[in-house]
């Protein structure tokens, strides 16, 4: 449920995570960093294709990726046409939406679990700093345990409100949620304690 | 850190999380104005400006690797490619400056100081790392940029508002939610109550 | 007819979460039974109208949760478990008198409805604490205080007592129990309190499958448990 | 002694929680019971080294929580009521192994253990999958799980079936009171299973208002109950 990916054959699937985001990154920075020319645009739009179809993720992926930043598009592009004009807007817009489009592969094409496992042998070398690296691991570990829990809770609070003849709102449902999750906090907090969590 | 600790931060990041899934709440929860930020607020105010940063951390980490928490089921380090990224980033110092000043001195806080908290940390400072990033992504002039920012102001206004609300309410309702002693209010405050 | 189902179904994420519910209970008080996941939950949100059914046909009090969803919603209020989630306010009083902000009425009858609910739960003292600073039961009888504010026709329980101690249990359950002038719909593991309902209905796997005079459905379902 | 307390005291923000709790328990499997708020729990937290004693004294197997922290952590588990509080991490079987963790057990023996236990509790078809997934009756296994796979000495549940259904909480109950060498210090409000152990503590506001045989000191609440 809380993850991008979509599982496939393509060469990216097969590709290891840490080089895998390596180029992807480098790419998409390329992209970030090209001059605002309407020559750029073409290029824009000619990487994004071949980086969606050569490798085989496909082009119904792509035009689901660009539906999926209709309004980062559109922050980018009123405020581009209305100070910078027509020819400027295409290129900055067609650069920004490029750079994500490429970055974007990586979650599409790699299991969470891997991704993980690529941050945690990435922060190794932190160890040496004194960052307490385990601990850090063990933070997004609860973290992503706890979200479908509160976002049961949320369900609960709603629910609760519908039933006392209120509409539900932000105002009036945040209260209980922030109570409900703070005592869920403090029930998790025992229980890591028992289990050897100091 | 103890494990409460651990717990609380792990739990307001899965929070802010939340707040961007479609229909958890309603009347926000769209891009690019979303409910987040009311999660990031609530955070600083409630944890303290140190592990309220650090759970904001978190949720931006878990981003970056490729979890769809950003509303929208945004996710990955795109997002940091992107014109939001420094209001995202922004979010980490927007907590530790509302927990300062919710969490200064050791008066409980009253409204008007809460209020000025989730307007100085909730807006201002997420907007001054926000802005500039977004024009230097956009290489759009850092004027024009921040006359464009200018959409999401009523929005976060309204959301600085909620926040004191409901910060407020729980200073009443649930104490021990923010897990730490408060003096007595002084003597004109409980006249007045 | 208090309760009447006839071929009711409902699908969440693609299960038939129940099928083929059909129903006609006119007793005061029903309880409803059954294992983990048999759709109990999912039975009384459908009665309270948080849940829309999609086949089939209800009738709660003779109105239609969704035909009659205005009325429906002044005459039928639910209790949950978990008090926490059913608290808004922040201020036992305030929470009470939330209940009511849809009804508009006149400061004064509002107020003293209020007092007068507070006292019938045992709340008046604590009129002016912090709602969630109560005891677990003290929670929820001012969960139920707020349902009871309104003044329903038709109450909806979904496993009331589940947190509470006995005490605690047996007071939350006398108030539901209490012949005022409510019909009751009680969700419950406690099998004790079932057969103190005049009616029961059993759940499994989504189907009804036993209803009628409570001692015998949870006979039924007891006989089921040893085996 | 498998249980000895002597005028045992806890304050807890200002409020004397817990008062001259005096006790000598040697049963394998104690119950503790009593009213909401009558300091169950916190009894529970202090004999599971989670919440500190202000005065008197301690021993669990032998054990101060205080001052033999170490060998008492490795040998004390706890067991709550909400199983979504007690999973820690996102897939079952990495839940299990992340109570072995401060054991830094050899990888290979880390496995089979894990394997070992998710087979006893049933889990074993599940153990690659996400545990939000699981049913609450699943969930509380899993803990249960989580606690045991350290085979701890003592194990402290505090209501571990107050969120279940009847057939759940049998199979909950059936796996603490098993006698395969851990001790049991079971509280709950439920009085049939409380009369299942050997020995049983009444609290009362905090202080212990009776404690020794099980069905004498459920019998003695009972009566309380009724008056
Ligand atoms: N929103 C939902 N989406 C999908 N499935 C759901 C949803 N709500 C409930 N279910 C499923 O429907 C079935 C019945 O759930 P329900 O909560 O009604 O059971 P229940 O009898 O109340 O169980 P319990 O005794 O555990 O409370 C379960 O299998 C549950 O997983
Ligand atoms: N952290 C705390 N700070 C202050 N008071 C507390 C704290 N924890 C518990 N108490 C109080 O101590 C008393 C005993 O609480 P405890 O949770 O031990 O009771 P219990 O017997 O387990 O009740 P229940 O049956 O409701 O679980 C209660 O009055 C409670 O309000
Ligand atoms: O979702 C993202 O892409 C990251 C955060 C962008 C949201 C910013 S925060 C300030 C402003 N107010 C909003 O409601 N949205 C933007
Ligand atoms: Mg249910
Ligand atoms: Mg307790």
């Amino acid at each position: 449920m809380l993850s991008l990916y979509r599982p496939g054959h393509s060469v990216l699937h097969r590709l290891p995570a840490g080089p895998k985001m390596l180029v992807l990154a480098v790419a998409a920075i390329a992209l970030a960093a090209l001059p605002t020319a309407a020559g750029a645009a073409a290029v824009c739009a000619g990487a994004v294709l071949l980086a969606y179809v050569v490798p085989g993720v496909g082009l119904r992926e792509l035009g689901r990726q660009v539906w999926g930043l209709r309004w980062i598009f559109a922050v980018t592009a009123i405020g581009q046409l209305l100070f910078l004009g027509p020819e400027p807007a295409l290129a900055n817009t067609a650069r920004v939406t490029a750079a994500v489009l490429v970055a974007a592969l990586v979650p599409l094409t790699t299991r969470v679990d891997d991704l993980l496992d690529a941050l945690e042998r990435g922060l190794g070398p932190l160890r040496r700093i004194g960052m307490d690296t385990e601990r850090a691991a063990l933070l997004l570990a609860v973290t992503i345990t706890t979200i479908p829990v509160l976002a049961r809770l949320a369900a609960e609070v709603r629910e609760a409100q519908r039933a006392r003849g209120v509409r539900p709102s932000l105002r009036a449902g945040l209260v209980p949620f922030t109570v409900l999750s703070l005592r869920h906090a403090d029930q998790l907090g025992e229980a890591l304690a028992a289990r050897g969590v100091r | 850190m103890d494990a409460t600790d651990l717990a609380r931060v792990a739990v307001f990041a899965a929070l802010i999380a939340v707040l961007g899934l479609p229909g958890s709440f309603p009347v926000f929860g769209g891009v690019p104005i979303t409910a987040q930020t009311l999660g990031v607020m609530l955070a600083g105010a409630i944890l303290g400006p140190w592990l309220g940063a650090l759970s904001v951390t978190i949720v931006l980490v878990l981003v970056a690797v490729g979890l769809p928490l950003l509303a929208g089921g945004r996710g990955g380090f795109a997002v940091f490619l992107g014109p939001t990224a420094g209001y995202a980033l922004g979010w980490i110092l927007g907590a530790i400056v509302v927990g300062l000043i919710v969490h200064a001195g050791n008066r409980r806080p009253v409204w008007w100081r809460t209020a000025f908290a989730m307007v100085a940390g909730g807006v201002v400072a997420i907007y001054a790392l926000g802005v500039p990033v977004q024009s230097l992504v956009t290489r759009l002039p850092l004027g024009d940029t921040a006359i464009a920012s200018l959409v999401f102001l009523p929005g976060d206004l309204l959301k600085a508002a909620i926040a004191t609300i409901v910060v407020t309410l729980l200073v009443r309702a649930y104490p021990r939610g923010f897990r730490r002693q408060w003096r007595a209010a002084p003597v004109e405050e409980r006249v007045a109550a | 007819m208090i309760l009447h189902c006839r071929d009711l179904g409902v699908r969440l994420d693609g299960r038939d979460v129940l099928r083929g519910v059909t129903l006609d209970l006119d007793a005061r008080t029903i309880a409803v039974i059954g294992d983990n996941g048999s759709g109990k939950s999912t039975f009384a949100r459908v009665l309270a109208g948080l849940v829309r059914r999609d086949t089939g046909d209800v009738r709660v009090l003779g109105l239609d949760p969704d035909t009659d969803a205005a009325e429906h919603r002044r005459r039928v209020a639910l209790v949950l478990s978990n008090p926490d989630a059913q608290i808004v306010m922040p201020v036992v009083s305030e929470d009470v008198a939330f209940s009511l902000r849809p009804q508009r009425l006149p400061k004064v009858e509002r107020a003293e409805r209020v007092a007068r609910t507070l006292e019938r739960f045992g709340l008046t003292d604590l009129a002016e604490r912090p709602a969630h600073d109560l005891s677990g039961g003290q929670k929820q009888l001012l969960a139920l205080a707020g349902a009871f504010v309104r003044e329903p026709g038709l109450v909806v329980a979904d496993e009331p007592t589940a947190y509470l101690d006995a005490r605690n249990a047996r007071r939350v359950a006398d108030h539901l129990l209490a012949d005022d002038g409510h019909v009751l719909v009680l969700v419950t593991h406690d099998l004790a309190l079932a057969r103190r309902c005049g009616a029961a209905v059993l759940f499994t796997e989504g189907t009804v499958s036993a209803a009628g005079v409570a001692s015998e459905v949870v006979d039924e379902y007891e006989r089921a448990l040893v085996c």
